[in-house]
Parts: C-alpha cells; sequence; structure tokens
C-alpha cells in the first residue's frame, strides 16, 4: 500500500470504526468497573477437598482459616484431633491434618488456641468439615488472595461441585461465614 | 514455464498430524487429569455413623408440625400438654397431638418450662419473661447481662432453673426473679470443675425425685448439683469410636428424663438419641441413630410426653419427631 | 549488519550446533521423562494422601488400650510422608526449571544449527503456469469440503448422542428424586408416615390373591378351605365357569369380590374383571396404543402367549402388562389411570415376567438381551420411581420375600439369583448359581431362597449376616430333577416343585435330600404348584389338578380333571379355586 | 516463621476493619478469657498488588515498541527480543492472566449477560491491540501477545503448508471463535482460558493434560510454525478483520521490488501474496460466473448452516456445567452409571430436586438452539465468504504480504536483498 498523507475516505471509515468499537467497548465496561477476583463462599462449601487438587498452583492458595470470635477455644478440638485420638496430645497419630498445619496452643484452662500454618496447609478441607459437623464451624476454608494469581477462569470454580466459587469485587476479597451452617453468626 | 519454489510439504499427511495433534490437544484439555482427593485428604465420618445402625427397640411413629415460625424449644407441662415455643408465639398441644391453643410472645425464645400451676416460663437470649396461663406476661426479668444467651429453662416448685451458655453457668432464681444461686462455676475447693461450654449448647434436667442434672458439653458429661450449687455427683462419657460414648467436642446437646427416670439425650454431629442411667451413667439404648437426621444441624429440643414418647424438634423439617417403644419388639409392622 | 550473517555458512559452527542440539535435546528428554515419572508416582501414590496412615490411625483410635509402638510408628510414617511430599514437590520444581533449561538451550542450538546448515535452501522447479489461481481452486474444493464435512459431522454427532433428560422424559425422573418413602424412608430422613396414599400390608395381601402365585408370589395360600372334591362333566363344585375372550397363558388374580384376568393375540390387549361369586364379566378394557407402542407386537413362543405375564393388584389398581411391554393400570371399575410403554421387547420367546406390587411400587422384571432393567413404578402414575440394570435375559417371574432383614424383591436371571430393597431397589445380595434359560421363579421359606432350572442346578441360598450386609452362602444343591417352567414352592422345611415331564420333587429344606420323587402325571407340568395348608396342589397340562400331601412321605390325596389344556396357576381364595385353562375360567368350590 | 504471620495478621486486621468486613454480630459470645489473651484478629491479606493499570501501560509501550520495529527499524532481530521480553514478562512473571485472548470473553459477558461487569483495564487489554491492528496491521501477534511469541520463538524448523490446507484448517478459528462466543452466552464458561494451550506452561503447573497439550502444540510448532495462531486463535480472528483494513501495513520490499521471491520462501505462514501473472488461466466470464453462484447460494449455505447448528445443539449444551450434570444424573437414575461422581453426589446432597435440574438443563438447552443456529450461520457465513474471497484474484505487480494473515513477524526482512538499500538509503 502506498502511503499518502492525506486523510481519505477509508481513513475517515477507519476513525470511525475505532471510535466506535473503543465506545461500545467501554460501554460493556458498565457501572461496574471495579476489578474482581475469586473467592469461595463458605456457606455454600461442601469441603469436597477438590481446591487442594484441581488449583493451578501447587499447594493450592486456597487455605483453612479460624474465625477466632466463633471458635469454641476447645481443649477436644475435633479440628484439631482425629475422632478417636486417644490423647489430647500432638503427636500425629492424634493430629487430623495431613500436613500438621494446625498448631495448637494452650491459653488457659480449659481453652487453646487454634491457628493454621498457612506455609503447610493445602486446603483440603478435612478440619473444615470436622469443625462443621461437631464443632462450631470457626474453621473454613478462604482463597487466599495474596497467593491466589487470579485466572481468568478459576480451574477450581469450573471444578466445583457446589458452586461455591464466583467472583467478587476486589475491595472485599473474603467472604464470611453466615446464616445456618455456623451455629453463632 | 516453471519457476523455482519450495514445494509444500505432503498436504495430506501435514493436515492429518496437524488435525491429530489438534484432537489431541483438544482431548487432553476436555479430560483433565486432577486427581480427587483421597482417604488421608476427606473426613471420614461414616466410620463412626456407622456405629449406630444397630437394631433399636424405638420406631418413629409420628410427626407433629407446629403452625409455628422458627419453632425452637419443647416443654411439657400439666395435663402432659406439649407447649412449642417459636417465634413470636407459643403453641399448646392436647393429647391427640392438635394444637388446642396458642398465644403471642415477643421475639423469639429460646427455651420454655411450665410449672404445675401451668405458668410459662420463657427463656430468651437474655432475660426470661414470665407468662400466666391466660397468656397474659406476667413479668418480664431485666437482661441478665450482655453475655447472657440462655439455652434451657426449668422449674422445680419455687425455683427456676435457667442454663446461660454465653457465661458458662446456671443460675437459679425465685419465681420472682431474684438470684438465688449461680451453679456450675469452676470451685477447685469444692471439686466443681466448672461447666465447659464451647458451643451454644447447655441443657439441664430435673428428674421426677428434683435431682437437678446439668451437661458439662466440653467434658462429654453430666454433673448433678444440689440447689445450693454444690456438687453431689458427675460422669462423662467421652468416646466418639464408641456408641456408649457422647461424640464430638461438646455433647449431649439436649437432655430429659423419661417417666420411667431414664435419661435419654440427643447430641449434635453425629446426631443420636439414646438412653442411659443417670446414676451411674450407663448407656442402655439408642432409641434413633444418625442416619434418620440431618448431619450438621443439630436437633433444637427434647422432651419426654406423658405416654413416655420421646418428642425432638428437628430443624431441617421445623416439626416434632415421635418415638415410640415397639409395642412388639419382634413382630413385624409393616 | 547483523542480518547478513543469515546466508553465511560453516561446517564448524554446524557441527558444534548439531552437537548441542543433539546433548540438549536428550537431556530434555530425559528431564521430561523423570518429571512424568515423579509425576505420575505422586499421581498413584500421594504421598501425604497415604490410606496407610489413615488406617494406622483408625487402628490405634480402635485399640483399647494406649499403645505407644503404634503412635510412634504412626509418627514416623507421618514425618516419611510429608517429607516425601515436600520432597516430591521440589524434584518437580527443580525438574520443571531443568527442563525449561535444556528446552531453551535445545532451541536455540537447533535453531544455529539451522542456520549454519552448509547448503542453500533447496527450491524446486515447480511446474505452474499459473500457482495462485490453482491455489484458490485448490483452497475453495477444500473449503467446500470442509464445510460439508463441518455439517455432516455436525450432524452425526446430534443424531448420535442421545440425551437422557427430554422433555417428557424429565416428567418421568421427576418421581426418582421424591423416592417412594417405606419402613422409615429411604433417604433416613423423610418420615415414615409421609406416605400419601393407603397400600395394603403385607398381612392384607395375604387374604386376598392380588399376584402370580398368590400374595408376593409366594406360591402359598392363605385360606387352607381349598375344595377336594369336583367333577367338571357333571358340574359338581363348579360354582361358574366363564368363556375367556382372548387367550393368554397369565393367571387369575384375585381382590375381594373382583377377579382380573388379560388376555391378547397379536393385534389386541385385554383386561377383564370378573365377579368372582357369579363368573359375570363385570367390565373389559381393550388397551388402545400408548405413545411409544409399537406398531406391530413382538414375536412371541405359541406356548408363551402374547398376554404371559400376569396381572397384579396393589391398592385399588390393577396393572397389567403384555408381550409387546404395553403395561396399564385401571381402577377396580375400569377406568383407566395410567399407561405406558416400557421399550423395545428384546426376548426371544417374548415378556413373560409377571408384575408384583409392594409399598407403592410396582415391580417390572424386564430381564432381556441388551438394556434388561428392573423396574419399580409409581403406583399412582406410572412414573419411574427407580432402575435397576439387569445384566441377563429371564423369564422369570420375581418375588417378594418378608425376610428378617427387610422385604426384597428376589430374581431369578440366566447366571444368577438377586435380590433388591423392596423400597429403595438398592441391590442386597447376588448369587452366581444358575445358567441357561431360566423361567422358574425362586421360592423362600424360613431364611433359604432355592432357585432351580433345568439345564442348570437347584440350589438353596441360605441368608446370613446382618441387615446392611446381607451373606450368602450356597447350602446345598440338587440336580437329579429340575424344573423348567413351573415355579417351585417352599413350606420351611420342604421345597416341592414340579418338572415338565410330570414328576412331583419334594426336597429336604436343610439337607436337600430328596425326600420323594413322584411321576404323577404324563403331561408334565407348566403350571406352579400351590401349598394350601398341608396340601400341594398342581395342574399339569392337560388341566388334570393333582392333590398331595406336603410333607415328608408321598401321599396322594386327589386326582380332579378339569379336562382342558392349561398354563396358568389358579388361585385360591377362601374355599374357592380360580382356574383358568386355555379357553375358560372355572370357579371350583 | 510465625511471628512474621503474626505480624501479617495485625496487617490483616488493619484492612479487615477498614473495609468494614470484619463487622459481624455474634450471639453465642467467645470465652471470656481471664488471663490477657485477646482474639486475634483474622489473617485476611488483601489481593496480591496486582499491575493495575501498568499493565496496560506496559501493553501499549510492547505495543508501540512492537510497531517501531515493523516499521521504522524493521529490525527482525528486535521482534525477536521483543517477543522474549513478552514470554518472560506477560507470560511467566505476569502468569498469563489476564491475555488479550481472554478478555475478549470477559468482555463478551459484559456484552450479553446482565448484571457481569468488566473492568477497565480488561476492556482496555481488549481494545489496545485492536486498535493498534488497525493501524499498523498485527504487530501485537508479532511479539507482544505471549501466546503467538512464545510460538515464534519455537518455530525453527517451519515446513511450508500447502495455502490451500492452510486455508482450511484456518477455518478452525472461526468456529473456535463460535464456539467460545457460544460458551460466554449460554454461561457455559470461558472456553478460551480452558483450552489455552500455555496456561500450564506460565504457571509451571496445573494439570499434567495441560502440560502435556501445551508441550504438544510447541513441538509442532517447531515445525508447524504457530499452529495456534493460525489454526485456533479467536482473537487472532478480531485482529485479522482488523488488520484487513489497517492504515499500515509491514510491506516488502520499501523499494522497488526485483521479484527474487525470497521473502515468499522465508514465511512459514503463506502470508506473503505473489504478482498476479500477466495472462489468465481461466476465462474472466467463468470465474464471474462463479462468484454469481456462489453469492446466489450463499444465503441456502447460511440456511443449511443454521439448520445444522441447530441440530447439534443437544451434543453442545454439554458444554455446559449444568447440563453435564443433568445428564449424568438422569444416568445414574437409569442406572447406566452405578457409581456416583462428586457432582451427582453434591447435587443429591443438596436442596434442589432432580426434576429441577432437569429443567434448569432444558431450559440452558433451549438457548443452545438459538445459540448454535447462529454458530451454524455464522460458520457458513464464513466459508461463503471464503469461497467468493478466493473467487477474485485481485491485481498485483509485487510480493505483498496479505493483510489479515501477516503476523508482522518480521521473518522476512533479512531475506529481502532490498531492504538494505532501503534501509540504508
Amino acid at each position: 500500500m502506498s502511503k499518502t498523507k492525506k486523510f481519505d475516505r477509508r481513513d475517515f471509515f477507519r476513525g470511525t470504526a475505532a471510535l466506535a468499537f473503543t465506545g461500545a467497548a467501554w460501554g460493556a465496561v458498565g457501572e461496574k468497573t471495579e476489578g474482581t477476583v475469586w473467592q469461595l463462599d463458605p456457606n455454600k462449601c461442601t469441603q469436597c477437598g477438590r481446591c487442594t487438587t484441581h488449583c493451578v498452583l501447587n499447594p493450592s492458595s486456597v487455605k483453612c482459616m479460624n474465625q477466632f470470635n466463633i471458635c469454641g477455644y476447645c481443649d477436644l478440638c475435633f479440628g484439631y484431633l482425629q475422632p478417636g485420638s486417644r490423647a489430647r496430645g500432638t503427636g500425629a497419630g492424634d493430629q487430623l491434618c495431613p500436613t500438621a498445619a494446625t498448631k495448637r496452643a494452650y491459653i488457659e484452662h480449659p481453652y487453646y488456641e487454634y491457628l493454621i500454618d498457612e506455609d503447610l496447609c493445602i486446603g483440603c478441607a478435612k478440619c473444615v468439615n470436622a469443625c462443621l459437623v461437631f464443632g462450631n464451624a470457626s474453621f473454613y476454608l478462604q482463597n487466599r488472595q495474596d497467593v491466589c494469581i487470579n485466572c481468568n477462569e478459576c480451574s477450581i470454580a469450573k471444578a466445583c461441585p457446589s458452586d461455591a466459587w464466583s467472583e467478587v469485587p476486589a475491595s472485599q476479597p473474603y467472604i464470611y461465614l453466615t446464616g445456618d451452617k455456623s451455629t453463632t453468626i | 514455464m516453471k519457476e523455482p519454489v519450495r514445494r509444500a510439504n505432503h498436504p495430506w499427511m501435514v493436515g492429518l498430524s496437524v488435525a491429530a495433534i489438534g484432537a489431541a490437544y483438544f482431548f487432553l484439555l476436555g479430560n483433565s487429569d486432577f486427581p480427587e482427593p483421597g482417604p488421608n485428604l476427606t473426613y471420614d465420618i461414616e466410620t463412626y455413623a456407622k456405629l449406630d445402625e444397630v437394631e433399636t427397640r424405638y420406631e418413629e411413629t409420628g410427626l407433629i408440625v407446629p403452625d409455628l415460625e422458627e419453632p425452637e424449644a419443647l416443654a411439657i407441662g400439666p395435663g402432659g400438654r406439649l407447649y412449642v415455643a417459636g417465634l413470636n408465639a407459643v403453641a399448646i398441644f392436647g393429647e391427640d397431638d392438635t394444637e388446642i391453643a396458642r398465644f403471642n410472645t415477643n421475639g423469639a425464645a429460646k427455651c420454655i418450662a411450665v410449672a404445675q400451676d401451668g405458668t410459662v416460663f420463657l427463656g430468651f437470649s437474655k432475660h426470661v419473661e414470665v407468662v400466666g396461663k391466660d397468656g397474659a406476661v406476667q413479668a418480664v426479668w431485666p437482661d441478665i447481662d450482655p453475655r447472657a444467651y440462655l439455652t434451657s429453662i426449668a422449674v422445680l416448685e419455687d425455683d427456676v432453673y435457667v442454663a446461660d451458655a454465653g457465661n458458662r453457668v446456671v443460675y437459679r432464681f425465685d419465681r420472682e426473679g431474684s438470684l438465688l444461686a449461680r451453679i456450675g462455676e469452676a470451685n477447685p475447693a469444692e471439686d466443681i470443675p466448672g461447666i465447659e461450654v464451647p458451643s451454644p449448647y447447655l441443657d439441664l434436667a430435673l428428674n421426677d425425685e428434683g435431682d437437678l442434672w446439668v451437661v458439662n458439653p466440653g467434658q462429654l458429661g453430666l454433673e448433678r448439683y444440689r440447689s445450693d450449687g454444690s456438687i453431689v455427683t458427675s460422669w462423662y462419657k467421652p468416646s466418639v469410636v464408641k456408641l456408649e460414648g457422647f461424640s464430638g467436642c461438646c455433647n449431649p446437646t439436649h437432655i430429659a428424663f423419661s417417666n420411667d427416670g431414664k435419661l435419654i439425650t440427643s447430641e449434635k454431629g453425629l446426631v443420636r438419641i439414646k438412653v442411659y442411667d443417670v446414676t451411674s451413667g450407663e448407656f442402655e439404648e439408642l432409641v434413633a441413630g444418625s442416619k434418620l437426621f440431618p448431619r450438621e444441624q443439630s436437633l433444637k429440643d427434647l422432651v419426654v410426653d406423658a405416654g413416655n414418647r420421646i418428642l425432638v424438634l428437628d430443624p431441617r423439617k421445623n416439626a416434632i419427631r415421635i418415638f415410640e417403644r415397639k409395642e412388639d419388639d419382634h413382630g413385624s409392622t409393616s | 549488519m547483523l542480518e547478513k550473517r543469515e546466508f553465511e555458512k560453516s561446517d564448524f559452527m554446524w557441527r558444534l550446533s548439531t552437537a548441542v542440539t543433539v546433548v540438549s535435546g536428550i537431556f530434555s528428554v530425559i528431564v521430561f521423562v523423570l518429571l512424568a515419572v515423579n509425576y505420575l508416582q505422586i499421581r498413584a501414590v500421594d504421598p501425604i494422601d497415604n490410606e496407610m496412615i489413615t488406617q494406622m490411625r483408625i487402628e490405634y483410635s480402635e485399640l483399647p488400650e494406649q499403645d505407644d509402638a503404634l503412635a510412634k510408628r504412626i509418627e514416623e510414617l507421618d514425618l516419611l510422608t510429608r517429607k516425601a511430599f515436600f520432597a516430591s514437590q521440589n524434584h518437580l520444581r527443580v525438574g520443571a526449571g531443568l527442563l525449561l533449561v535444556g528446552v531453551c538451550v535445545f532451541l536455540i542450538a537447533f535453531k544455529n544449527m539451522i542456520r549454519w546448515k552448509p547448503e542453500l535452501p533447496e527450491l524446486a522447479e515447480v511446474p505452474t503456469a499459473d500457482r495462485e489461481f490453482l491455489a484458490y481452486a485448490q483452497s475453495r474444493r477444500l473449503i467446500t469440503w470442509g464445510g460439508v464435512t463441518l455439517l455432516a459431522g455436525g450432524l452425526l454427532v446430534s443424531l448420535l448422542t442421545e440425551s437422557l433428560v427430554a422433555a417428557p422424559a424429565a416428567a418421568g425422573l421427576n418421581a426418582s428424586s421424591a423416592q417412594v418413602t417405606l419402613d422409615g424412608g429411604v433417604d433416613g430422613i423423610e418420615p415414615p408416615i409421609a406416605v400419601a396414599k393407603e397400600y395394603p400390608t403385607w398381612d392384607a395381601m395375604q387374604l386376598n390373591w392380588p399376584s402370580f402365585r398368590g400374595p408376593g408370589s409366594s406360591g402359598q395360600a392363605h385360606f387352607t378351605n381349598a375344595p377336594l372334591d369336583w367333577d367338571v362333566e357333571e358340574g359338581r363344585g363348579i360354582r361358574w365357569k366363564a368363556e375367556v375372550p382372548l387367550p393368554g397363558t397369565s393367571s387369575p388374580v384375585v381382590w375381594g369380590t373382583r377377579l382380573f384376568l388379560s388376555g391378547a393375540d397379536e393385534q389386541t390387549r385385554e383386561v377383564y374383571c370378573f365377579d368372582t361369586e357369579t363368573g359375570e364379566l363385570r367390565w373389559k378394557r381393550t388397551l388402545e396404543p400408548f405413545e411409544d407402542t409399537p406398531a406391530e407386537s413382538p414375536f412371541v413362543n405359541a406356548e408363551t402367549s402374547y398376554a404371559a405375564p400376569t396381572m397384579v393388584v396393589h391398592g385399588d389398581q390393577v396393572f397389567a402388562i403384555f408381550s409387546n411391554k404395553d403395561i396399564v393400570s385401571y381402577d377396580f371399575d375400569g377406568n383407566l389411570v395410567w399407561g405406558r410403554n416400557l421399550g423395545i421387547s428384546d426376548n426371544h420367546y417374548g415378556h413373560s415376567s409377571s408384575l408384583l406390587a409392594y409399598g407403592g411400587l410396582i415391580y417390572v422384571q424386564l430381564d432381556q438381551v441388551e438394556e434388561g432393567k428392573l423396574l419399580a413404578l409409581d403406583a399412582p402414575t406410572g412414573e419411574t420411581a427407580w432402575v435397576k440394570k439387569r445384566d441377563w435375559i429371564s423369564w422369570a417371574s420375581p418375588i417378594l420375600a418378608h425376610t428378617p432383614y427387610g422385604v426384597q424383591v428376589i430374581l431369578c436371571s440366566e447366571e444368577d439369583v438377586d435380590a433388591y430393597d423392596a423400597a429403595s431397589g438398592k441391590l442386597l445380595w447376588s448369587q452366581d448359581c444358575l445358567g441357561g434359560e431360566v423361567a422358574p421363579s425362586p421360592a423362600y421359606s424360613n431364611g433359604i431362597v432355592f432357585a432351580a432350572n433345568e439345564y442348570a442346578m437347584a440350589s438353596a441360598i441360605q441368608l446370613t449376616g446382618s441387615a446392611d450386609a446381607i451373606q450368602t452362602e450356597i447350602l446345598w444343591e440338587y440336580d437329579n430333577l429340575l424344573p423348567e417352567i413351573s415355579s417351585p414352592v417352599g413350606d420351611g422345611e420342604r421345597f416341592y416343585f414340579a418338572t415338565s415331564y410330570g414328576e412331583l420333587v419334594c426336597l429336604d429344606a436343610a439337607s436337600g435330600e430328596e425326600k420323594w420323587v413322584e411321576e404323577v402325571s404324563d403331561a408334565g407340568f407348566y403350571s406352579s404348584p400351590v401349598l394350601v395348608g398341608d396340601r400341594l396342589y398342581i395342574l399339569d397340562k392337560e388341566g388334570t389338578m393333582y392333590i398331595v400331601r406336603a410333607g415328608a412321605e408321598y401321599e396322594e390325596i386327589a386326582t380332579r380333571a378339569i379336562g382342558e389344556e392349561t398354563f396358568a396357576t389358579p388361585a385360591f381364595m377362601d374355599g374357592r379355586i380360580y382356574v383358568r385353562t386355555t379357553a375358560h375360567l372355572y370357579c371350583i368350590e | 516463621m510465625m511471628k512474621t504471620k503474626l505480624a501479617i495478621l495485625v496487617l490483616g486486621a488493619v484492612l479487615l476493619s477498614a473495609t468494614g468486613a470484619g463487622a459481624i454480630e455474634l450471639k453465642f459470645p467467645p470465652p471470656d478469657f481471664q488471663t490477657p489473651y485477646g482474639l486475634p484478629d483474622l489473617y485476611n491479606p488483601p489481593p496480591a498488588a496486582g499491575f493495575g493499570w501498568w499493565d496496560t501501560v506496559i501493553l501499549f509501550g510492547a505495543l508501540s515498541l512492537a510497531t517501531w520495529f515493523v516499521f521504522k527499524s524493521r529490525s527482525r532481530r528486535g521482534l525477536f527480543l521483543l517477543s522474549i521480553f513478552s514470554v518472560a514478562f506477560f507470560g511467566f512473571y505476569r502468569r498469563g492472566c489476564i491475555c488479550p485472548v481472554g478478555s475478549t470473553q470477559n468482555v463478551m459477558a459484559a456484552t450479553f449477560i446482565p448484571d457481569v461487569g468488566v473492568s477497565a483495564i480488561i476492556v482496555s487489554f481488549f481494545v489496545l491491540p485492536l486498535l493498534f491492528s488497525l493501524f499498523f496491521g498485527r504487530v501485537f501477534c508479532a511479539s507482544v501477545c505471549p501466546l503467538g511469541a512464545m510460538q515464534e520463538l519455537v518455530a525453527i524448523a517451519p515446513i511450508r503448508i500447502s495455502p490451500a490446507l492452510e486455508r482450511v484448517l484456518g477455518l478452525g478459528k472461526y468456529l473456535y471463535l463460535g464456539l467460545a462466543t457460544l460458551g460466554v452466552a449460554t454461561g457455559a464458561g470461558f472456553l478460551i482460558c480452558r483450552y489455552d494451550p500455555f496456561v500450564g506452561i506460565w504457571r509451571m503447573g496445573h494439570s499434567f493434560n495441560m502440560l502435556l497439550a501445551g508441550g504438544a502444540i510447541l513441538l509442532l510448532g517447531v515445525f508447524v510454525a504457530r499452529p495456534y495462531c493460525r489454526f485456533l486463535c479467536p482473537y487472532g480472528v478480531l485482529l485479522g478483520w482488523m488488520s484487513r483494513f489497517s492504515k499500515w501495513h509491514l510491506d516488502i520490499p520499501p523499494s522497488p521490488c526485483v521479484s527474487c521471491r525470497l521473502c515468499e520462501d522465508s514465511c512459514p505462514y503463506n502470508a506473503i501474496d505473489m504478482p498476479t501473472p500477466e495472462h489468465l488461466v481461466e476465462d474472466p466470464e467463468t470465474g464471474k460466473r462463479r462468484i454469481r453462484a456462489y453469492v446466489f447460494l450463499s444465503p441456502a449455505i447460511i440456511l443449511a448452516g443454521a439448520f445444522g447448528g441447530y441440530m447439534m445443539h443437544e451434543p453442545l449444551s454439554r458444554l455446559h456445567p449444568t447440563v453435564q450434570l443433568s445428564e449424568r444424573v438422569a444416568a445414574e437414575d437409569l442406572a447406566i452409571y452405578q457409581e456416583e461422581i462428586l457432582e451427582s453426589e453434591t447435587f443429591r446432597a443438596g436442596d434442589q430436586t432432580t426434576a429441577e435440574l432437569h429443567a434448569e438443563a432444558l431450559a440452558i438447552r433451549g438457548s443452545f438452539k438459538k445459540g448454535g443456529a447462529w454458530l451454524g450461520a455464522f460458520m457458513a457465513l464464513i466459508i461463503c465468504l471464503k469461497l467468493i474471497g478466493l473467487s477474485i484474484v485481485k491485481k498485483r505487480d509485487i510480493f505483498t504480504p496479505h493483510k489479515e494473515t501477516c503476523f508482522s513477524c518480521g521473518r522476512c526482512y533479512p531475506y529481502c536483498p532490498v531492504e538494505e538499500a532501503g534501509a540504508t538509503t
């Protein structure tokens, strides 16, 4: 094509197309221009364990968290101990977590604090399920936004059998447990 | 005319190999090979749930569906009538399980007890209200404190026992609402271990002899107190691997006494209804196993009525399920 | 200029880069293989997802006493697995990095290898008068073919994929979500009182003759006062005799004062209701074709007939099925409640399995060559409550057994005897003991299931174990004489059956010992024996009723002739016998 | 380890209270501790600080640089180095998310589905390459797109594919675009992301199959250059359309062509059109008749395509997870499968009834009827346009890059003998 300095009819169409095109795209932005991030709704979570296996990251960006204000601080914590654990000890025979990511610290009689070492946690939801069934459901899974690389189509969301994953506004990147599932909130 | 040109490489072979790799590509991505989480990554509770799949001498014989929003608590009143407290109302059921009366309340009662004279004591989250036989509010006791979370109430003559899960304590009030005693607080001098309440379940019950039995859910057992707050006896039965024990971190959630003095308990987690000998703590038999109840949702209340029927308030159905001893233990019932 | 080097060639550089290419290529392949192996290893045995450790923990928790050694072992294994987990993670990371580097080196070397290749690109002399034009023409052809392939492929795929969720089927599947609730509920959550409609209990069924061979197809009559003496020719003891419009080998069923019967020929399928007092035909209904009813009836064997399966009465409805798999339900007054076709028959003698009903469900044993299934239909609507896949063909009818482990539907097939939970359809047990074409139903009595067919074995299957884990074991086997069509019956102590050659056989239930064998009929038995108290009633093919003592010793009580060819099994109700011959219906009193 | 975590805890707490998400009313109070133990705050780290608008700025910069390399410095080497940067930055460092290719779906989702928004940054990712394409040709593909750059880097020993094969395989990208649009419009998901060849490689992980698929495409790419771009890339369709009307485009040679055909030989993409010969092999009338026939037939072809697409609605609808689940549940109910899978197990444990699920699946399938017909019509239209386009022989005097299919990769630059003269003068 020969380069021409003249602004011809083609150029006019081209310019119009570019404008219309950009305008339409900006129109598509609509009201919601805020960025979104992926998060799972613990109220819908069924602890299937796929967060561990289906994340593009290894280990998964989904970790267990303890919401302390609904934690019972139990001595006999089912999220921490094997169901039939002999002692309320810290031995592998008694511990539930397959990676020993749950840490137990004595506060005062009869209360213990439970923290999650997120470097070890693989998000298998074993403790979450236990705490939900037997305890207060203070353990639950959340997608750690500092670890998550926020794929355009989240691989876990696609595999989630209970539709618990959705895109949430980046300004409110966590979803708390409410209503029925938790006994206390 | 001939011209030098690089010949295209075998179009068919190239086409087929491109198509084959394309097909393999879509096949591979369409069948992502993520492994499903295995046994050590999943919480297997079925092993323990199976423990209660045993023959029982009880069967479910009926269902009462109260016309109430959010039914929360049950009580048996004089004449064997069943009182069901729900949101803003209490419904009263007669002998044939039909509603015979109701009165309105103000809010969601968490627990209910009915005195022999028909006076109703309603425990709300933080305070108690006294309602006369006629349904008129006789007294509204002041809020106990901001931490209060009342879960159970019982009346014995002039004493009103109220369980407060928030403060981990049982109060004894007189019928006017003055506090007479605080029961169950840790006191090493008197060998009172203290009631541990990890979750909002704390129940108490009075048997026919007037003994006060209080659940110590964190210890998975029961404690018997005198009215002055001194402890008489206690027994604890934690075990997930045996049906005889209470499972979980905090059980039983509800207790009641049958007409022959047996202790009926209900648990959360693996929801089971069981019968114990209250003095020895010996497990006697299973009434209903966890298969019959939704997991993750505890029963809301448990009472035994005049006909020795065990009534439980099922949160999934918002209805009262009735369990009875089978008339004929071995005969066919179908 | 840099670009100019593109055309420089160097033998040395070529050799060097070739060597690097080969080395880095081999290196990359090795790393890739190692990575793949590592990955597959983790897939196969994820160290952290170790079943052994789970097992050990359970074991540990269930021990009566503290076992420090085991605790230590668990601890060690746990540490080991976690180490292995993190080590393998590390390997993957390092491996991926190495692979990346290897591939980069390979690519650079390969690029250089080509660049320094000591030859110029080969250009062929291609005779092309008008290359572009030819390319265009070829492109048009290929694109046309591509489009046609897309369209054809698409249509083919759409024809080949059959959705299970079609609009009408979706309605039918409706029922499966609301599973019929019986005996405490299938899912354990619904209350037992939620059964909307009243269905006869086991006991109520005993007082009637609701299905083939009586209640639950047990072959046992509740009423023991069946007549002993009658004479067809003289009319003695014959309360009434009625003509049955269309033929069929199906047997009569009776509820109260109504007797129901089905009859069919190749074109027409009919259901009859007779008055048991007078023999009057109260009503007759001819089936209209349903939506999927095939235009032509599938082939049936002459001895099978187009109306071989016996009807069933359940609640206030009657149900009939025919050889073309039309199933229909009428109320007692003959009003159509529902009807449907259950699909193509793939059965070389014709469908012959009789219906059975319990607790609001109608059981249809559709054993055939392909896509055999056991269906439970919701009685009021006819919708499928549940379906169980069946692997083998058979012509046998199911029975209902009231076992200590609950009510079971027991089926015989070409290979095995299978029992399903009557309410949920859960397969409770399966015993491989049959072989060849099987027509006799099994018999159940006193915890033992007896199944037999010609060309195989007669087997007694003892049920043991607990309700949720029923065990079966073959108690004994017997193969001296075997039934071909006629179904066996048991009285708790003994099993009785009749052969097509006319023998009656009595076996000890506990040991399988042959108690007695009598060759009583020349015609042979197709109809099944029925236990009436301590007597056994059986009709042979020529219509002679043999009445013998059901006991350890053979004792002939009476032989009475009906005098017409019979295939059907009579119904026994309170002092009466209803006999269907090929042409008539008799009420004997 | 624990100490740093606690430090983050405090940080998280500040953020949490700032956003107000921590305000939860408790009915049942936590224990009343006697020892001075304060309830730890929730550890909820904010999203990893993204680049935000910097991503857009870098994309713009890369596009400008690529344009400069293509038009001003005419440097294949520059483009090559930029490719390495794009692979390293957009690919490995930014992990390939979000890329302009995938952004197509976000924009489509915002267009088709009410209540779905798309952030301005994503829109800028979608629009910028297209605008550049509208003015300068596919400079984005040349060395900015990490997918394209990756394939460009590995295309070392490209073989020559016959143009006809190239064209018919090229239909794949239209089909892919159509399917991706259908996937977005019906809520089946983001197919382009699901079948992205390099996601696994950017993340050095993901499923083995995905890595294998990416590896297969790369391996193929060594010999068949840019297979994804040429035969699959749905965004490439849009870029191609834009590029067709581009104001400026890479051209060879800048000064009079000597018709040495070296450039044609250098291009592995069949993207350089040769000069038309003086005489025509075919009678012009035949050609005109052919065009008339195609134009006349195209409505019928499009209708046939629409019909075919409509017929395909059932298999197509299985792209949707709800339909998949519904089919699975139905099959389980019919005892075709004896085992439940996690999805059906979860469904059965939930509140929704089977009938509701099937009804929902049927409704979704209904939307696939319309969508399938549109898809079929679109494919038929593309085929018609291709056929008509292939019937028109344009007059050309010199070797010219095809504006739609040329990736502006600059491979031909070093081959053109005139190039140097042009560059130096």
